[in-house]
């Protein structure tokens, strides 16, 4: 039997009728054709093919089908906001802001932008998580082109209020781009009422194929973007390369899948997270980190007093698949940056575990998880000798 | 989290956790929790013929399973050790029996330093018996 | 019934082991896990499946693993070899060397760096589409960084001299990047051996999925490049993002299919080309596009003569899928810049069609393809005037 | 490659396909292969009552699947159209009739241009009627 799986957050499986729908772009009998043959019958239906999934996408985002651009991914999603809008912008000033506790997707581009001259302010959020559109209104200046603060914490599950950001931004005629890879199947998305000029998307982290995104560029702020990737001008130009008709159609599915079903799953996911804590938590010396108030119930980050990061890791992973802090980063078995950015010291960062709910998690695997973190906190406690004198 | 079996059955099982009491048991730490690895020998040592031999070893650890693993099988191997000397094992010796990566060999320091740590108390409580 | 499918240089559909491959990859009981995530089971499952298929796809083009960079593409990989490389020797010097026939996804990656302060030469191959190594040889400055010439060319099929190209640059100390999207499964690649610096594979042309593609990078050479997506640092920081594990995975599948099958292919695709060849050079005023001894069967590229080029694709669409040129280009009705490129007339570069070949192709639609076509050309003559004398 | 039906229909039949012959027929001629669009038509014209009019009409065409159709169907209404008369659709009624992008009007201007040519033929052949 394989682990329990909660590590919703670092990917998810692809959804049965996701997966039926990929299947008929594949294969000899599918929508196989090249979405950029214009010249025949098997281009025109894959690029009909193409323009339903931009539209399902656009309609789960609320926002309209032409303001969708295709990546292969939020990463890529990320990466084109960022330096397609300050490559654009340059004259305008050469200085943006985002946070701390951003994706690494979002914070190495900032990192190559300061290389290249440019001048990044870092906000440091409460130690609930949260940015509060007051510190990015004190950051903003005249030189300021863009500013980047996610919408769903991965790591903490946090929720920041991107409309009031928006419309900090926009009074000061700053160009607001929001890494929502964690937002879709979770909470509310919409675009247009956002205010929001710029939002990334994945596919993988709701169900649908991994190596998909997109990100959404308001028409209505007529936003402008430098392309990135050169070539034959697909996607108007912005993002060149043939277009993967099984992946805009997974992505496609899976977005309009979640719209229908995330109101429903919810009480479900909530129940299944108050049970998981209310387990771990009679343990005792275990802290909850990221603002419950504002969070999303799929994520439960959680610090346990007296063991170390990488046992409990160690301890629970052949029953329980979990990771600590952003699952992308957990090959490096480093304190979460995020978790340090919120005032937490380092161990109680490095202790730390971030359980991730989603839509095949049962009440039965909570059970079992609850009790192999127990065994695994209370033994890696007594080795380290909690409650021994002189320990 | 690919951890070889030996590595994998003494951080599991940690055979020898705990502490030791008694006149002739002398007790070594290094490291810290705040730093990530801690970890603690009990030795109680048993004079014999010509010289001192560890009797029994209990250890407590704080840090990843290498270094759990390390100190649990270093306190399975202490029995029959002479007294005051090296660690039964070197450090790259730990490191290559539980293939730990590289990285690891600083972390795997602080059992050596415990382990030396005790032996140091058990040569000061020589020195000052009458 | 759908039409002939002569269009596989566009894209071809995927081939049914690489599918099952693909599907094991999917779906909650496939290997769904995030190849990032090293906590647990699923990720190095998943870590292992894609490092497997990173080693399929070695041993196809004759590569060492650690040489494949995963990218979402041959357009990706094109713009991470040009700008990667350029990015990082700029130092050296602004200059590179590329040829009037590349593909847009060379030819455009080099317009922007014009527009970076760079300076590029554009050489002219000889009327049959070959670039000789001494035009190379001759345009290499002591400021050339990097030179791009494609492997086969994706409208006439010609086959460039790599390897004597790879002499003349590595004798000059300039760097080659190859874009070898349309070699697989028609030509022999063998990376190590043509002593390329870089190279850019796509899985699609070869019955591999849409969305995923790989560059090849030296290590004996040491090349470097500059990153071009930024984010956790996958593919050793090379390029950024998730790995879709079901996409590699098709295209490790794909090519190691390609290496068994493609020999053995060869000459019934050959037969099957010159079937279609002397089936229509019978009509009388159809010239063949492209070195006939220096290329691949798989593609045929010809004009005919009284036809224009829009009209001939409207009259065989509705029985033929084929294109004028690039794949991609079809969209914008242009003559082929590429037959321009090599001295056609604007009326022979409009008037031609692009046959391309594949596995799934038969001696019957071969027929039907030579039948419909002369049809179409003999309508469109008369229509046009032909033989009438004043017309 | 999506013509409308009537686009299809005139291209795929192209009725009217020809040239006439005769002493009342006038012959103009637009455009040129070389820049991709050619169109020539061949007028019959008869002497009615108080007026000359269109009596047959063919054509040939080199260009686009627009061009060929619109000229097809501009050959195929021209009967009963008053000689020296402007072309029994204009260039943008043709546009929309057969939907061709906008970017074809150029295109088109060929078809107009060819039967003003062919018209201008006929009211020289008039000036130098005895
Ligand atoms: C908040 C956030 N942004 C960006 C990404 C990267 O997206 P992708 O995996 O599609 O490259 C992730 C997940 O990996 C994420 O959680
Ligand atoms: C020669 C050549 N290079 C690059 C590409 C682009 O590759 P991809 O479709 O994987 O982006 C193509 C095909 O589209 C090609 O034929």
């Amino acid at each position: 039997m394989r682990p329990v799986y909660l590590d919703y957050a670092a990917t998810t499986p692809v959804a049965a009728p996701v997966l039926a729908a990929m299947m008929d772009c594949l294969g000899t009998d599918g929508v196989f054709g090249n979405p950029g043959s214009a010249s025949h019958e098997y281009g025109d239906c894959a690029r009909s093919t193409v323009e339903r999934a931009r539209a399902q996408v656009a309609a789960a985002v609320g926002a309209e089908a032409d303001e969708i651009v295709w990546t292969s991914g939020a990463t890529e999603a990320n990466n084109l906001a960022l330096f397609g809008v300050t490559h654009y912008y340059a004259k305008r000033g050469k200085h943006m802001v985002t946070s701390r506790t951003e994706h690494k997707a979002v914070l190495d581009p900032c990192a190559e932008l300061v290389r290249r001259g440019w001048r990044v302010t870092y906000l440091v959020p409460g130690a609930g998580g949260i940015v509060e559109p007051h510190q990015v209104a004190a950051a903003l200046t005249p030189e300021t082109v863009l500013v980047s603060i996610m919408h769903v914490n991965n790591e903490i599950g946090v929720v920041q209020d991107v409309a009031g950001i928006a419309q900090v931004c926009a009074r000061q005629g700053a160009w607001l781009h929001v890494d929502a890879a964690q937002s879709m199947g979770k909470v509310a998305v919409d675009f247009a009422r956002s205010g929001v000029d710029l939002m990334s998307f994945s596919a993988h982290k709701v169900y649908g194929p991994k190596g998909v995104g997109a990100l959404c560029v308001s028409r209505r702020a007529g936003v402008q973007l430098a392309a990135q990737i050169f070539g034959v001008g697909q996607e108007r130009g912005v993002r060149a390369g043939t277009l993967a008709t099984h992946q805009v159609v997974g992505m496609g599915a899976a977005f309009e899948l979640a719209q229908t079903l995330w109101i429903g799953e919810l009480p479900r996911i909530k129940d299944l997270q108050q049970r998981l804590s209310q387990g771990l938590m009679a343990l005792g010396g275990v802290l909850r980190n990221g603002d419950s108030q504002n969070s999303v119930p799929h994520l439960l980050n959680l610090s346990f007093e007296g063991v170390e990061g990488e046992s409990l890791l160690a301890a629970v992973a052949p029953q329980i698949a979990v990771s600590t802090g952003s699952a992308c980063m957990s090959a490096n078995p480093e304190p979460s940056y995020v978790l340090r950015a919120l005032g937490r010291d380092e161990q109680r960062a490095e202790s730390s575990l971030r359980f991730s709910l989603g839509r095949f998690t049962t009440e039965a695997e909570i059970d079992v998880t609850v009790s192999v973190v127990k065994q695994a906190v209370l033994h890696l406690r007594r080795i380290g000798g909690a409650g021994i004198l002189g320990a | 989290m690919n951890y070889n079996s030996l590595t994998r059955q003494y951080f599991e099982l940690a055979p020898q956790v705990g502490v030791l009491e008694g006149s002739d048991t002398y007790r070594g730490a290094a490291g810290s929790r705040a730093h990530g690895t801690w970890v603690q020998f009990d030795l109680a040592v048993q004079q014999e013929e010509a010289c001192a031999v560890v009797r029994e070893a209990r250890f407590l650890a704080y840090g990843c399973p290498y270094v759990i693993a390390a100190a649990a099988w270093i306190a399975k191997k202490a029995p029959g050790v002479q007294a005051g000397g090296a660690l039964p094992a070197s450090v790259l010796a730990l490191q290559q029996r539980f293939e730990a990566p590289v990285e690891k060999l600083g972390r795997l320091l602080a059992v050596e330093d415990a382990w030396n740590d005790a032996m140091k108390m058990w040569r000061g409580s020589m020195r000052s018996r009458p």
